[in-house]
């Protein structure tokens, strides 16, 4: 099994939930962050003083997935979450130890 | 006694009473989150402790010997005994001294703006005790009882001097000696609620009908030009600054808007009721464009006036008491004067600026004297340590926290 | 008819109407995020339900047979028919009307603060209609009508007993009957917004104004004396609870600085036209320490009051009306009468006392009656599952979420 | 000049000032926190614009030429020379000014609401001038100064046509214009903060007070009338439409009681000095049903105004007007007249038909008109490009953000 | 060393800690988040328009821990995170190729 | 590749983000979240009722790195976060299957 992390910008999150969710993944865990890199902040003005923001405001997604799943989730997100234009985000791959669901204890794939 | 114009004073007194909340708000909305209800506290804290000094000696300090053209009251009316039955012009004279209360506690509220973030609450309380009776008091006698300036002939129709000036300058010198917050002027420190700061100004705006309009004392033709002058003058003052924005910083703010508002209400408080409506329009546009231009001032002079109180406050309040040496239109109020534009010559100009000249130096001296004689007496010094600053003083002063949104 | 008299109650209608959106925000900035549309809107549901019913039916219940010495008026007024052109004193009938309808609504509303986060919306609905009717119409006859209270001598000038005691006696046996919050007293529930508390205790402070001064009834100097005496109480209710707070907490906080502003501001509601200025102080540094150590009545007895009404609004209204036993002053309201130290002697007090007593009793056995009739009518019961509490009541009774603050 | 008329009508003025930034958050709640800034700064700029346009032409060309059954005033007022001493009726003629004023800026920011999220700020500035001297002055001359539809008969106690289907029509010819938002209706826009509307609410129904009840320019009976009708007709808008809301969509919302309350607000405004307590019942609680109902035509016919204020504002202004042809009754106010259901035949209800018809088509063709001129001549257009609407206003037009709530 | 990730239910979160506390686990890092999983989200409704909304509150516990605890530390999450209703959430564990302890820079289990 | 996880004190996320900018990192990604551990949380009073919360707010940093960055990265990090009082966070790495920018779909270190 996989932790498939995928950074993207927050107006694509639905589009991405919805296309994963056609892949018949089960379920996935959304958090707000915020990004550094190629895509430039903006400034902010207060009584004439000029402050830089770098940070640009991001969604994080998480999906365990079957090895098996991996490499079909990741292309459809790449598919889907990108608009061509810089800072559409990154996605990798963790490999996982081993996952539980809370609710009855099952582990491995049953875990999904 | 007039039940009009007592109507019309106690609904000035309850919105300039409402204005210290607005303040709070105002100024609330521009600090960080970590050090909102530290801001909150300090304008609050204002409504509690004035109120009682000012019934037990404040008022007859500042309003005993009315017209002694002295340097302070009496003890005449303390605990405002005996006051009961008595009328002062065409209302009670308990209206009054509640209306006159309103104003002894925003006054110093407005000094909390400068000095956002690092001073502790404690130092805080014995500051605006000390400065309420050492420096509020003799001014307003100064200039709203008849005393020493009013009597040289200096007009002040709602306190562009007695509050603004006399706030802007003890603004100054305590942010002064507090040395500015740990980060500025290099680290970002944005707003952490715009819309907070704009209900603030919703608030302040409609309060200052009273604060204004109020000071004619009566439901009559001044109070009715003093209300048109400060509307106009805040909406002049919105324009005027967004212009000077826009050109300058390339952007019309919402902040913008808030502040230029509240420069021209600042400015028109001096001359609302002794100048007429365009006037007022023209006093507002200034203050508007000259207070967004005097915010580079702590820039330049290295100073941390973290809310622009001495930009807004200081130099709106002395732009407006000395335009209105120009502008004063005896015609408009016959207690009044008329100014230069009127053919009233320079005398009153003169004592305009003399006046501005002497409370801004006054409270200056005085305010300092304060801050540095709390500095030696408290232990733990009038400022926060590093580390608290660096936390907030919401936790470290207050043990409280602002927000608490997560649903959880 | 007097157009001063009117301008100031119609001014004072208008401040003590707002003053429920204040309460609702005061409360509102107390409970947790996931509950803060549930607290609003059980507040501003008052204001919709009470005033039709006024219209109707309450008013003549209320005010009809005015005098009459008895339990309850009359049908004379239903529908308000034939007042259009009377008038009552020297403003006009339909506006005391207005005036006694805002208090008919803020009444029931205070009950909210007790019961947060547990009841449904609909056992609301009808707990409020029914309670509007069966313990507000009776206690407001008894006292403010001159029914029987009133006629044997008890004084109430702004509400007292037929507001705060009256309402904090209901918040008792509601809260009780509906069972503590999940996890009280354990769990932390820190307040989500004390800004908004803060913004709500400035709204009920100006309004408070028009709840005491306006119950003059007319722009005079027991207008001015009740006005001043608002001010004063809640300044040293402000004061007091933060020295003992200090004292026993280690802290002086915001919420203590609003807290005990609003007890000052209820225990001064009885006396605030029959008291002087210095008294008042009294009364309101008196309120802001008990009602402090009240708040812990509710750890000791196991009752979940969550945002302490019984502390506040119950102990404060006793407080006060007991007290103006002892301050009363008839130097300073002819209508009033002389306390213990005026030389009155106890009578005044002992119908205080009785009054107070009479309120408590009525209201805690009418509201058990309405509770428990509720329960056995309402098929889901009055209270929220414990799954819809965990979840929340925005989302689970009006399926709204209260902030999606995101930038998304 | 009577100081309690000149009293009760200087508080109203303040009052309806202070509706402009209780629209302001009432509207700030309802839009995406990306856009707070922009609904906010919208509303407040008119507060500015609005004011200093008054003062040199608005009130001339609106009220100059009073009565004289035309199109237009004329320029005898230009700066408002000359009135400093004048009277109008019983009060100031200033402050007939200020109070009218405050009408002429709250008309063109209720346009805000239907085109949130979508118009650049410069595009605002140009549309909002403009529409206040092209549309708002010659239909406020039209009906509040006997103009031609006065002349006819038509009334308008407090401004149904002149404010609320005047706007209302305003913004739905612009919201079309500017095509819909992004994402409307498919992608989820919730509110990001109801307590703020909340908030809004309850200034908007404290200063309505003033709106209706300040119209009878005196402190009088018909003002009480007034009063209690705006009141009442609050409370049956919130409570049908909260019926009508809980039958149809499973739900008693916090939105739908603020909403309610405000569309009873809307159509009590025409008829609140000239019907009884009960039919004001009537004519809100009609309002609160229809105007729910009316939010369907959005989706319908596919334009996207966005806040409703077609629904609340066009329709409940709509309705009302009408319903004063049925309800008007001059036993309540002499310069009223009877309407169908009082005996007065159908001329007054065929008169209110034509008046709102007239001001309805004359502020869509001039609106359109505006709007057309100004995409012609400004460079960028009046709508935001598709980047800057995901990004959001508040960067893009006035680089600033809303909140910066972390605690870092 | 290995990392625990677990996804919680927002009200288990002080029995959470109070648990693994108990265990010795010197400390964790705590952050809302928001899941999609078989748990239905909720419908909101603002003037008669409904609004499904998919994702529910819940929250990521991190944990870093040496291999030797690892076991016992999820069976004790899996204990005391349950209820039994759908929507308990997830735990999984990640391999780390090293820690170290800001303050002192210490690496490995001393890290923790 | 490997992912470099950074739990640190908020205040120091500036000169953090400049530090590794120097050393030529493309980007990062940062979250708030809440830390429980040696330092002590607060205690907040409301009406006289004492609540400790022992969380304290931290900031998350993840930076995608080659592993020939990962040293260099990860010291400078523990160089720059560093104030030497308690409560400074917690560096780690994890080893990453793949990573991938989503707007031109590279792979392997090109996509950072
Ligand atoms: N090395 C990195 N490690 C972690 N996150 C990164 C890294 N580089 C970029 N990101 C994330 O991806 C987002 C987009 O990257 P950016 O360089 O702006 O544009 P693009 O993805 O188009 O190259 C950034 O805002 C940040 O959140
Ligand atoms: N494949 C997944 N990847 C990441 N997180 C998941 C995954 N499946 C579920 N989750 C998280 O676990 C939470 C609960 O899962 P859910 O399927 O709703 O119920 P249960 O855990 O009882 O099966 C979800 O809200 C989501 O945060
Ligand atoms: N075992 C752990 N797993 C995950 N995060 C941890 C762990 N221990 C500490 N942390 C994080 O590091 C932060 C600081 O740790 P702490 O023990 O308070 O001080 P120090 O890092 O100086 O030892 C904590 O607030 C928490 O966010």
């Amino acid at each position: 099994m996989q932790l498939i992390v995928a950074i993207i910008k927050p107006f694509k999150l639905d589009d991405v939930k919805e296309a994963v969710k056609d892949l018949g993944v089960q379920g996935l865990t959304v958090s707000d962050v915020q990004g550094f890199g190629r895509q430039r902040g903006h400034t902010e003005v207060y009584r004439g003083a000029e402050y830089t923001v770098d940070f640009v405001p991001k969604v994080r997604i998480e999906i365990l997935a079957d090895d098996g799943d991996v490499e079909r989730v990741v292309s459809k997100l790449l598919e889907v979450a990108r608009t061509g234009k810089i800072g559409d985000g990154k996605v990798w791959t963790v490999p996982i130890g081993d996952a539980w669901r809370i609710r009855t204890g099952e582990s491995g794939p049953d875990a999904l | 006694m007039n039940t009009g114009d007592t109507a019309w004073v106690l609904t000035s007194t309850a919105l300039v009473l409402f204005m210290t909340p607005g303040l709070a708000l105002f100024y609330g909305g521009m600090v960080r989150a970590k050090n909102i209800l530290a801001m909150l506290m300090q304008n609050f804290f204002a409504m509690g402790i004035v109120a009682v000094l000012w019934v037990f000696v404040g008022y007859s300090l500042a309003f005993g010997g009315l017209g002694n053209g002295g340097f302070i009251g009496n003890f005449d009316f303390v605990g405002l005994k005996g006051m009961g039955s008595e009328t002062f012009g065409s209302i009670p004279a308990l209206l009054f001294v509640a209306f006159q209360l309103t104003f002894a506690v925003i006054t110093p509220a407005l000094i909390t703006g400068a000095i956002a973030d690092r001073m502790r609450f404690a130092a805080w309380v014995g500051f605006i005790g000390l400065w309420s009776i050492l420096v509020y008091l003799p001014v307003a006698h100064w200039i709203f009882a008849g005393g020493w300036l009013a009597e040289r002939g200096a007009l002040d129709f709602a306190g562009g001097a007695v509050v603004h000036v006399n706030a802007g300058a003890a603004a100054l010198v305590l942010c002064i000696i507090l040395k500015a917050r740990r980060g500025w002027p290099r680290e970002a420190m944005p707003p952490h609620s715009l819309p907070l700061t704009m209900l603030g100004t919703g608030i302040l705006w409609f309060g200052w009908f009273g604060f204004n309009a109020g000071s004619a004392l009566a439901a009559n033709g001044v109070a009715a030009q003093a209300f048109i002058n400060t509307f106009v003058a805040a909406s002049a003052g919105m324009l005027s600054w967004l212009v000077v924005e826009r050109l300058k910083a390339g952007h019309a703010t919402t902040l913008g808007a808030a502040s230029g508002a509240v420069a021209g209400l600042v400015a028109i408080t001096p001359c609302a009721g002794f100048v007429g409506a365009v006037p007022s329009i023209i006093i507002g546009a200034a203050a508007g464009a000259v207070c967004y231009l005097a915010i580079q001032l702590k820039f330049r002079f290295k100073y941390d006036d973290s809310l622009d109180v001495v930009a807004v406050h200081l130099v709106g309040g002395l732009l407006g008491s000395i335009l209105l040496g120009l502008f004063a239109d005896a015609s408009v109020n016959s207690a009044g004067k008329d100014g230069v534009f009127y053919g009233g010559g320079w005398s009153l100009f003169g004592e305009q600026v003399l006046a501005v000249a002497v409370v801004f130096a006054f409270s200056a001296v005085v305010t300092a004297a304060i801050a540095y004689g709390l500095k030696a007496v408290l232990p733990g010094g009038i400022r926060v340590s590093e580390e608290d600053e660096a936390v907030g003083l919401d936790l470290t002063q207050h043990s409280e926290v602002g927000y608490s949104l997560e649903r959880v």
